[in-house]
């Protein structure tokens, strides 16, 4: 008798997520060679430095609001990792560590949140699309622009960052499925933080693993650890290779914690125990790194202090737009009435 | 006896007492249960009610509306939220072919007493995607009852009014205003669908709706020093529009300018504009002249002050009702 | 080492369709009892009939339009024929048969097609929700009435129909998940007939089955026959036992074809081999219950007879709505304007 | 040298000459592949340029339109079909907060040149759903261009215009009108933002589109019997509104109606009313009427009649016009 997997013609993910580095830092199968290794370590280490950085900002008014990632750096920084050059990145308003990772200057991957303007980097520039807030609706996104690629027979594969509260939206089915069966080259990652602003995952899917989805449409679902960076980058770099090879879309599910609130303006009290978060820190990303590893983040203390105070100058320029802009995108050509209201706020503003 | 409140506890206490008055009314969305909603508009409803009353559901703004549909068709009257007015989008289909015609599609048979609660327009600061006015979308949709407070007292009035409707409401509420707080009386309940002269004036009607009914008042008191006499008009009901009250005030003063948040071009300030000429064309000294959003994406923090009326703005706009013809 | 079933909490579909009686019409498991096969048997027997009249009213421009299902009668009667009393039935523009089968007069179940109204019954007075065209919204519905009807203490069950390509919507996917988050009463039952309009399944979904996609909800799928009312109708029932008994929602995955045209408009030939529906003929629902019961369509002559006069006489009658009506349920009550509308069409008619 | 052809295969050959002109070009949607498109719009373009430039897609018109945003972010010109205006709905947050706000939100460094086609309006006939008007909730939206033939040369060079603009355009096509055949020139091309006048009159104006642009020629005629010399403008582009025209032709007749067959309230028409109120004040004779749809969901195919703006109804509401000040 044929297995489910081959009757499905597809691998059913593992209940038991993908590990390759255990809580205490042990190697628990195959890893990437040292190097990748080391750089994953020193991206989780700056990436967590600029998060922390981002949310003092907040503090001191800087930022009006910012979504901490702390505690998933494995997910962000070992699946933007495996993209190669060409490779496109789609990420959320979450995501602002893959982002610096992928090479985003992180005053220009701020901007959103500084609310200078809604998105501060050339995508093209870096090839990572503007940061999305509506959820899930840069999925079908991601799908059209790895079809584009492949249309065109460029050798690109897109990945786009999900919440597990966004699965829950239409978007992402439809984004699933179309890239499904135009065998379009994405890797869609679901950061599984477990927590959709108050709402737990439990009340969001009755799914065995978000991973499991991928079966209803076909392709291939991996549950992996996203407290692992070895893993999660193990894991997408495979699921992006398949994709440029032509193998298709797959759907990787990282399973991680929001350790921190949604932003800083919420308030965890209102719907979680303080301790839900503790088994969590015990599993956290770089603490298995720096004993993998043997090293600590003082390694990058240079690096670190470099990046922190370049944004620091950074912050401290004036980058407000000026109101002319406003009428300056919106069409290619400003229209007969946008050059009116131009005029009128230039006026207001003499 | 008067209750102090501000606007996001007035529309707190206004579900609370809906929901004991009437077992039938049902609250859910996003974060509206435990959390009591990223407006705290929903707090302590669930803790009070219960889980079956109040009640997160999964992330999907159309499974929301459209699960209420179906909850309406069975005899409840949920009250649902969509945590900001863009995140009401992906429900834009269940609203317009669902909310908005069941009761027509079945010649009558079925109603669809629901509200759906829409925080909407900027002035807090909001990322993108956080300060739209999507009251015209809701306003061109025939079947659709929209209406949005301009004050506290409102808020608890307007919104009671709407859950006890046999009919779908779209239910607007300017964020900028959730924490204005006013005394008011919870037993005051004016008729959902008619607009209020807020001010009294001779010389122009300012007409207005939820945040822009503030600036207005301020923009009435700071035309004195100019010598005019500004009447102020919240509309409250957008749909239907109340013509009468609009009119009366309008013939009154003969000049008019509409204000609103939302971008101008083809919103719903054009409606009231194309109203008042058609039927106040004889009473009027001047154009009717409409301040509102810049026609552009709504804009980021830093430049959202350029796209919100403000007074004097909407006093340059009265500048050009043509006194000198006075 | 636990099966997967076991690991995912759910039943795998199985890929080979549920089948009970066969295209032969021997008998391939146990069978409902007797009198259900008979009224089975009946109801398709007048379904098709009703379905061949209303395609010979579109010849004769009584009809505007409408959708065939001749060959999916096991999937509307066994289905709808599973439903008690008090259950709930979502109809689509395409189960006109089962509508008719849950007691809607057959002129009130084609006042949509005929366009006198957009819906022709009272949905309260036989269960039956209006005819729904945007396709997969009404199954939001039916999970929120379902919910409802939980909410309420009432042992009421529902049943909503899908097209196979409505199944790439995103209200299909977000109804699906709210249903099982919610454990709703509800059962989705997806009528595979293989085309939506000139599109083929395999250019909508790559799912090893529709009925897999239950998977990635944590809820049962189940793979039938759908040309075997005897499986449909054994599987839906089931299903609908287990929700009224708290059980939670299922997807049931009728496999069928659409042997006629989209509609009475659609060219076939535009887009598909006249062959392809053969075999598909061969499967036929009727004549396998005909040679399972040793019964023929001529024993409900008289019934037949007796439902296509009427409708006959029905369709006869002047049946169109008083202009006066366009404005009367918009609201409960007109708006000033509507009045004022009112009576300008009046003033015009007049 | 012209070609006679209608609507429907204007707008096929258009897509045929873009496709052929510029190998960015691709169309995808439901049922616009091997089958040609619901309305034939489509057809023989697979055949003609394969299964990469002309295919169909998943039955989900928000992944049709989000996909198609990424194909254009990466150099692609995407022309995609809604096969009926409801179901333009679903991809209603796609459109709105993605399609309208790309450029904008990324300081004008990712352009969308994308089209999104859209049948609208009734007059066919049609089952629930089929028969909407959908073009004011587009207009609404800054950053989209709308654009609308009412005649088959225009479907022709609008079209070609709108795959070759910079940004996105809503595309909407009159349905009643795809069987209306005429003899044009393809290399004829007008600029997409502007109005035109359709027949020259000089007492009264009647701004049109889409569908109404040929009603409102037939009420031209037959109000020559009531002494009126009507002028017929053809806005084409509503978003933008091509202001100058419009109020050039108002100037001069004193006297304008707008005719859509969009439900009036809160409807387009209230826009371009506003508009002509404000730059026209002192040469109207008499308020800028509307003859829309009614404000009620579209009706079933036995009284649309009724919805639909009619030469007679166009008529009455011109004798409107306060000619006894004359
Ligand atoms: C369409 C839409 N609806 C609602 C929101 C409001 N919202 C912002 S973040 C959030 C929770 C998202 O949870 P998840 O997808 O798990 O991502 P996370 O924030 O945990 O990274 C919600 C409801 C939104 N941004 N977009
Ligand atoms: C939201 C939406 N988009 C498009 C359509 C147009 N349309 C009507 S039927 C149909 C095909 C539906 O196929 P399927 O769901 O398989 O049902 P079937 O017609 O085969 O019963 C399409 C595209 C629609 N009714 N609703
Ligand atoms: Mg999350
Ligand atoms: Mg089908």
């Amino acid at each position: 008798m044929k297995s489910t997997e081959e009757l499905l013609g597809v691998d059913l993910p593992s209940m038991d997520p993908i590990q390759l580095v255990d809580e205490h830092g042990m190697a628990a199968g195959t890893l990437p060679d040292q190097q990748v290794l080391r750089s994953l370590h020193r991206a989780m280490v700056l990436g967590r430095r600029f998060d922390r950085q981002a949310t003092a900002l907040t503090k001191q008014g800087r930022l009006a609001v910012y979504p901490s990632s702390a505690g998933q750096e494995a997910c962000q920084v070992g699946a933007t990792l495996a993209l190669a050059q060409d490779d496109w990145l789609f990420p959320t308003y979450r995501d602002c560590v893959a982002m610096v990772t992928r090479g985003v200057p992180p005053v220009e991957a701020l901007t959103l949140l500084r609310g200078n303007w809604h998105s501060g980097y050339d995508p093209y520039a870096y090839r990572v699309a503007p940061q999305c807030t509506p959820l899930s609706t840069s999925a079908p996104h991601a799908v059209g622009l790895a079809h584009a690629a492949r249309l065109k027979g460029d050798n690109v594969a897109v990945l786009v960052f999900m919440g597990d509260g966004a699965t829950s939206e239409g978007d992402a089915h439809e984004a699933f499925n179309f890239a499904a069966v135009w065998n379009a080259p994405v890797v869609f990652f679901i950061q599984n933080n477990q927590w959709a602003i108050s709402v737990p995952l439990s009340k969001q899917t009755k799914a065995p693993t978000l991973a499991h989805k991928a079966i209803g449409y076909g392709m291939p679902g991996h549950h992996v650890d996203g407290n692992d960076a070895a893993a999660v980058y193990t894991v997408t770099k495979q699921a992006l290779d398949r994709a440029r090879a032509g193998g298709g879309p797959s759907i990787v599910e990282g399973l991680t914690y929001r350790i921190d609130p949604h932003t800083n303006s919420d308030d965890t009290s209102r719907y979680r125990d303080a301790a839900d978060a503790e088994p969590w820190r015990a599993k956290d990303p770089i603490a298995r790194f720096d004993r993998l590893l043997g090293l600590d983040a003082d390694v990058y203390a240079d690096e670190i202090e470099r990046m922190a105070s370049a944004l620091r100058a950074e912050m401290n320029k004036d980058a407000h737009v000026h109101p002319d802009e406003l009428f300056e995108h919106v069409y290619a050509t400003p229209t007969p009435r946008l050059r009116a209201q131009a005029a009128m706020l230039k006026e207001e503003l003499a | 006896m008067t209750t102090q409140l501000n606007m996001a506890q007035a529309l707190n206490r206004a579900l609370k007492d809906a929901m004991t008055e009437d077992p039938s009314v049902v609250v859910f969305g996003e974060d509206v249960g435990p959390y009591g909603g990223v407006f705290t508009v929903t707090e302590g409803l669930t803790k009070q009610f219960g889980e079956d009353r109040c009640f997160d559901s999964p992330l999907a703004e159309s499974g929301i509306v459209g699960t209420a549909v179906g909850m309406a068709m069975y005899g409840l009257r949920p009250v649902v939220e969509m945590q900001f007015d863009a995140f009401a989008y992906p429900a834009f289909e269940q609203i317009t072919s669902h909310v908005a015609k069941m009761r027509n599609r079945t010649r009558g048979k079925v109603a669809l007493p629901m509200v759906i609660r829409i925080p909407y327009g900027g002035g807090i600061g909001g990322v993108e995607h956080h300060g739209d006015s999507s009251e015209t979308y809701y306003t061109h949709t025939p079947g659709l009852t929209v209406v949005t407070p301009g004050t506290t007292a409102d808020a608890y009035s307007l919104l009671r009014s709407a859950i006890e409707s046999p009919d779908p409401v779209i239910f607007m509420e300017p964020k900028s205003r959730y924490w204005s707080r006013a005394d008011f009386d919870l037993t005051q309940r004016d008729p959902m669908n008619r607009a209020i002269v807020r001010k009294h004036g001779k010389d122009v009607t300012l007409l207005c709706y939820g945040s822009t009914v503030q600036t207005c008042l301020e923009t009435a008191e700071a035309a004195t020093e100019e010598g005019w006499d500004v009447e102020v008009v919240d509309l409250r009901s957008l749909s239907p529009l109340d013509e009468e009250t609009v009119c009366a005030s309008v013939r009154k003063t003969g000049r008019a300018v509409v204000v609103h948040e939302s971008s101008m071009f083809s919103g719903y300030g054009a409606e009231v504009v194309a109203t008042v000429s058609e039927h106040c064309f004889h009473w009027l000294e001047a154009p009717v002249l409409r301040v509102g959003g810049l026609d552009v994406p709504y804009p980021p923090k830093d430049l959202e002050e350029h796209q919100l009326p403000h007074p004097d703005r909407i006093l340059d706009t009265i500048a050009r009702l043509q006194w000198e013809d006075k």
